[in-house]
């Protein structure tokens, strides 16, 4: 069959609501995902589809939304809760980190959480300081959780149903800015199992390592690099955590270049990761310090035009690849 | 300082119906801008339906009691007398809005009135409500806090700390509760446990206050007087008023304009809407009124565009906005 | 399954008796083994003086539904009928403990029994039973899920949540406060508005169960079958237990022996003791039983001895134990 | 005047209590510090010298320890709030992380926040997965916060005073396993200014870079190194936020080696930052690369022995820096 080509939103809509499908112990709840239809539309029409049994409208309680996700995965559900937007994981920080990444660490294998949190993350359109979070490298900190994040549509669809199925604590977010974005959707079922990076695009003179939206960026980076004869390798690692870095190691020891681009602040962060193993697994194979593109370290303001001076985009990707190859 | 509790006279019910058609006409107007693209971003949450509950409870403040409350924030600022240019101005992202256009249409405040602010993360503020009460106890001021908040906060774990905090500091706060039946599209009986939100108050073995009709700004502005005169004399005490949104949640809600199944409901709100409540009294105490309200309809009017006209002509934010006040 | 509310028999009654007495003994052997250091950590949290609860509680529960606890889990444990054995093991981090010696004395657990373990984040259990409670409701059984908390852990976020949560879902919850008066230092009357915990339930809507004298096993055991049998056919309700602890909060505890300030509290618990207290009644019921109480008694000593023997002769967890269970 | 040997724990005491003495504004907020006289004795015989009203025991209640503290900050007051342990500031992540680091900007300078809150961090006791953190790496991600994490009795002495004198909002984390240990303090009033590193040992062969508990394991290595001949600079960094790396790069620039030391998790981390910045600043100063010396990723077990396992040490500093070196 051909590939449609289907919105971000739409191919994770579809994946939950094929696991959904096959699962009976699958089930959806967060704030506003029933009645309402679901604050970025993911679960439409869910509710009329499944009932208030498996599509749960919870109150404003993010600690209890986590908190019971990861008990009735315990039990043996397989609860996609959904935290309307990242920023308010943030409330659910000690269910998340303390409780879904640790039981089944600490009670020694007895417990198991299959348990997605989903979540909207990103920023750029004026949500201002407190909602303005792609914190992703902060919770794949902590061992015993899995991270996920989609830069396109076919992977997003498969990444979400790979982490329905997976045994272990996923945090799942999703670039609201990425979820209108249409990209070729195989009719038939995939996965993209946990934990498997992805080359994008290949290159021989640098590589730009990235994730979620920061994958459009360098691959709008790497088409204008190339109108100037550089080839840019991209590599999407799709999950921060297990980071899979081999593609990127084996890259740069082509390329012995690379520049890591991030939609995160900049310190204790993403790309600060990814230059300290790189140096370290590729050393001789450095020309160049590895460079980062990240959002600047500043709280972000509602005004658009000075937003936006703090948000990452493709040419100062380019820029920055250009200082690496100078 | 004393707050006055006995029966408004006609000058400040004068005050407050202006008030009130000033939050309408501004949020009337930032409705408009917004279709227009002349406000942009994903956050608008507009006060209208509300009023009476704002004005009529920020009236009972003195000027050295405190306010703070969450995103929909708009016309609380107006109501403390913040001037709407900076408010319009900070809508637009603008350099003299009161945040200098950092904080935009939730994070409205006006350090010197004592308005703390809005804040996005629901019940968020709740605990910063607390804290400054606590400044007041601990320099020995007879100042209060009014912290307004809105039905679906009460759930949060911030709600219930906060208030049990309060009761066991005898801390002195109003928690006002906007209850709008409703958060972004839950409903209240379905988010919360005990749908009579003010009986929360018995948790926290702390004075459990009224439910007023919050589109009657002189019951609103009655009952808060006294929560306010017993929150400075006991300690915290909890109240709620009932009120109604008439657009949806915000601009980014799908039914913000035309909310689906809610006709009879908006039907039977729109018939007890704050302005006409107000007009309908002042008109049967105060005889042929007509004319003083055509005219602050037209200062509000008036006001509303100069606003409009201060805003779009000031200039945005710089790269030096940007990176100063992230630290002192 | 249904569960039995009529008058315990004397069989029973001398098995609560064992399982009282069986706890005492584990708990006084932890409290020599550590301070002989045959036990280490910073974390031991002692059940003595609050066995009635966990027995009482415990008992009223058939086999298929759940129990989860925080950190002050030895006695659930036990009482759950978790083998001594496994559980000293645990307590002394061993390859054969309940969590191969990677939990401690605050996460023992045992899946088997439905004993989902203890939690050491005050109230961070809470979500986890709800969520509990939710998959029997999902799946349709009629199992139930008893949470036991302490006092302190009622004025925490997690609290509202969970409690809200389960009243809206209507879940299957039995929320038992574990009231021993005190948190680590903070009384609840320091801690609590509403220091009457159960009325903390109106907030809920949520049936407000009663709060029974925690010493007496048989009232424990009566109250919690009743609240057991109203969770299976209504859902959730709020009950409390008063009740006290005889060592300080845990080893880390200054007081944790001598507990200054508190001796005559203390003398007055001690007449309350659970131990005494049934075994007055079963004296008063069945005639001359002392000599069954002394055999239940060396049987406890020798199951304890047969504990630390089995944790002492355990082998420790090894670096494969470090790395594993990471993922599953 | 002579200095006096004192432990961390009464260094931090005094520090508190002058400036309690000193500034009426000042006061603690936290659980169990007033008639239980602190969980950690930091605030041992406070309640019976300031009262009530200036030494003040909360419910267990996180979100509003901080919260609250934020909000009597910005009203002019300079709360201390005790957050018993970092483990449950996880609890008041939004509070610290959305509230208290943000307020300042969001508000365009209208609101200052005075506050510090203070936390025992640390793991290697037995305290379990929950309650083994260092997540100092975590909350130093985020703007508008500083983090301080002292080393020593004197320098927590120095550094909790400019904390509290300070306008904007500091979380300072105290080494549960450094409070007994002695060193020499001043009689005299001193403070140690925010973000100012410090070099506890000079050395020119390897650049030894940590902050807290990992100071000593540093300065342990390095003593065992000297006695091989192998002299190693130990630059203790003291505050995350803000970072004071020019110490570093100029050691690094002399030393061309360089191992970062940490009790935290290893990814997304200390070690990540240090290392991508180095790496950055002193290219062509690089004779091999940096190593990480960090905790085992793993959530913390009971067991001691293999807890033990886990935690860094001072001849895991010393095989890494064989490493760097050959
Ligand atoms: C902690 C948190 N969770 C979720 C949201 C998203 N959200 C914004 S407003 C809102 C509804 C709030 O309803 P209510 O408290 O009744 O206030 P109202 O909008 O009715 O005035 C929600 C869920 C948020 N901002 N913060
Ligand atoms: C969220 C959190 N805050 C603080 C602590 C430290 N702490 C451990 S037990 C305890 C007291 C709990 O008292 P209570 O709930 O009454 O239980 P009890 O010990 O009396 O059985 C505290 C404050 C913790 N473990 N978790
Ligand atoms: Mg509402
Ligand atoms: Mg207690």
């Amino acid at each position: 069959m051909a590939d449609k080509n289907v919105s971000m939103r739409e191919a994770l809509r579809s994946a939950l609501m094929e696991e959904m499908e096959r699962d009976e112990s699958v089930f959806v709840m967060g704030e506003e995902v029933g009645a309402w239809q679901g604050t970025h539309r993911i679960t439409a029409g869910f509710l009329e589809k499944f009932g208030e049994k498996r599509v749960r409208d919870t109150p404003i309680s993010e600690m209890v939304i986590a908190g019971a996700a990861v008990g009735a995965a315990m039990a043996g559900l397989r609860p996609v809760a959904e935290i309307m937007t990242i920023n308010f994981a943030f409330l659910s920080f000690d269910a998340i980190v303390n409780a879904a990444a640790k039981v089944h660490y600490m009670f020694n294998g007895q417990f198991k959480v299959p348990l997605v949190i989903r979540a909207a993350s990103g920023w750029g359109n004026q949500a201002t300081a407190t909602h303005s979070h792609t914190p992703e490298p902060v919770f794949a900190h902590f061992p015993g959780l899995y991270v996920g994040c989609p830069s396109n549509a076919h992977d997003a669809k498969g990444m979400l149903k790979a982490a329905i199925r997976d045994d272990n604590p996923v945090l799942f977010t999703e670039s609201i800015a990425l979820y209108p974005k249409a990209s070729p959707v195989p009719d038939e079922e995939y996965l993209i199992p946990i934990g498997k990076s992805d080359v994008k695009r290949e290159g021989k003179d640098v590589t730009l390592v990235s994730y979620a939206r920061g994958v459009e960026w360098s691959l709008d980076a790497a088409k204008q690099l190339a109108s100037e004869g550089i080839e840019a390798e991209v590599v999407d690692l799709r999950w921060l955590r297990p980071l899979d870095l081999e593609p990127v190691f084996e890259s740069f020891k082509r390329t012995n270049h690379c520049v890591v681009v991030e939609e995160s602040l900049p310190h204790f962060s993403f790309g600060s990761e990814i230059a300290a193993q790189l140096q370290e697994a590729a050393f001789d194979y450095m020309d160049a310090p590895i460079k980062r593109v990240s959002a600047m370290d500043v709280p972000l303001p509602y005004a658009h035009d000075i937003e936006l001076m703090a948000l990452p985009n493709a040419q100062k990707v380019v820029n920055a690849v250009k200082e690496v190859l100078k | 300082m004393a707050t006055n509790t006995i029966a408004p006279d006609k000058e400040k019910l004068l005050d407050w119906y202006h008030q009130i058609v000033l939050i309408r006409q501004f949020e009337n107007a930032c409705d408009d801008l917004y279709k227009q693209k002349r406000i942009t971003g994903v956050y608008l949450h507009l006060y209208s339906g509300l009023e009476a509950t704002g004005v009529g409870s920020v009236a009972a403040l003195g000027k050295n009691d405190n306010v703070i409350t969450a995103y929909r924030d708009h016309g609380i600022a107006i109501a403390r007398g913040v001037d709407p240019k900076l408010v319009m101005a900070e809508m637009m992202g603008k350099r003299t809005g009161t945040s200098g256009g950092k904080g935009g249409s939730m994070h409205i405040a006006e350090r010197d009135l004592n308005f703390w602010g809005g804040y996005a993360i629901v019940a968020g503020h709740l605990p910063l409500a607390a804290g400054i009460a606590l400044k007041e106890k601990y320099v020995g001021s007879e100042n209060v806090v009014l912290c307004l908040m809105g039905d679906g906060s009460t759930n949060n774990g911030y709600f219930h700390e906060s208030l049990n905090l309060s009761a066991v500091w005898d801390l002195p706060v109003v928690w006002l509760i906007e209850n709008n039946l409703v958060g972004m599209g839950t409903r209240v009986e379905t988010s919360s446990g005990q749908p009579d939100l003010v009986k929360r108050a018995i948790a926290y073995g702390m004075e459990e206050g009224p439910r007023v009709d919050g589109q009657d700004v002189i019951a609103v502005h009655q009952a808060v007087s006294e929560a306010v005169e017993y929150a400075r004399k006991h300690g915290p005490i909890l109240m709620e008023t009932l009120t109604y949104r008439y657009k949806g949640h915000g601009v980014s809600d799908k039914q913000y304009d035309v909310r689906e199944g809610f006709k009879e409901e908006l039907d039977e709100w729109h018939h007890k809407d704050p302005i006409t409540i107000l007009a309908n009294y002042l008109k049967a105490n105060f005889g042929d009124i007509q004319p003083e309200l055509d005219q602050i309809q037209q200062e509000a009017d008036k006001t509303v565009a100069e606003a409009i006209a201060f805003a779009e002509s000031s200039p945005n934010p710089t790269y030096e906005d940007l990176i100063s006040n992230v630290y002192v």
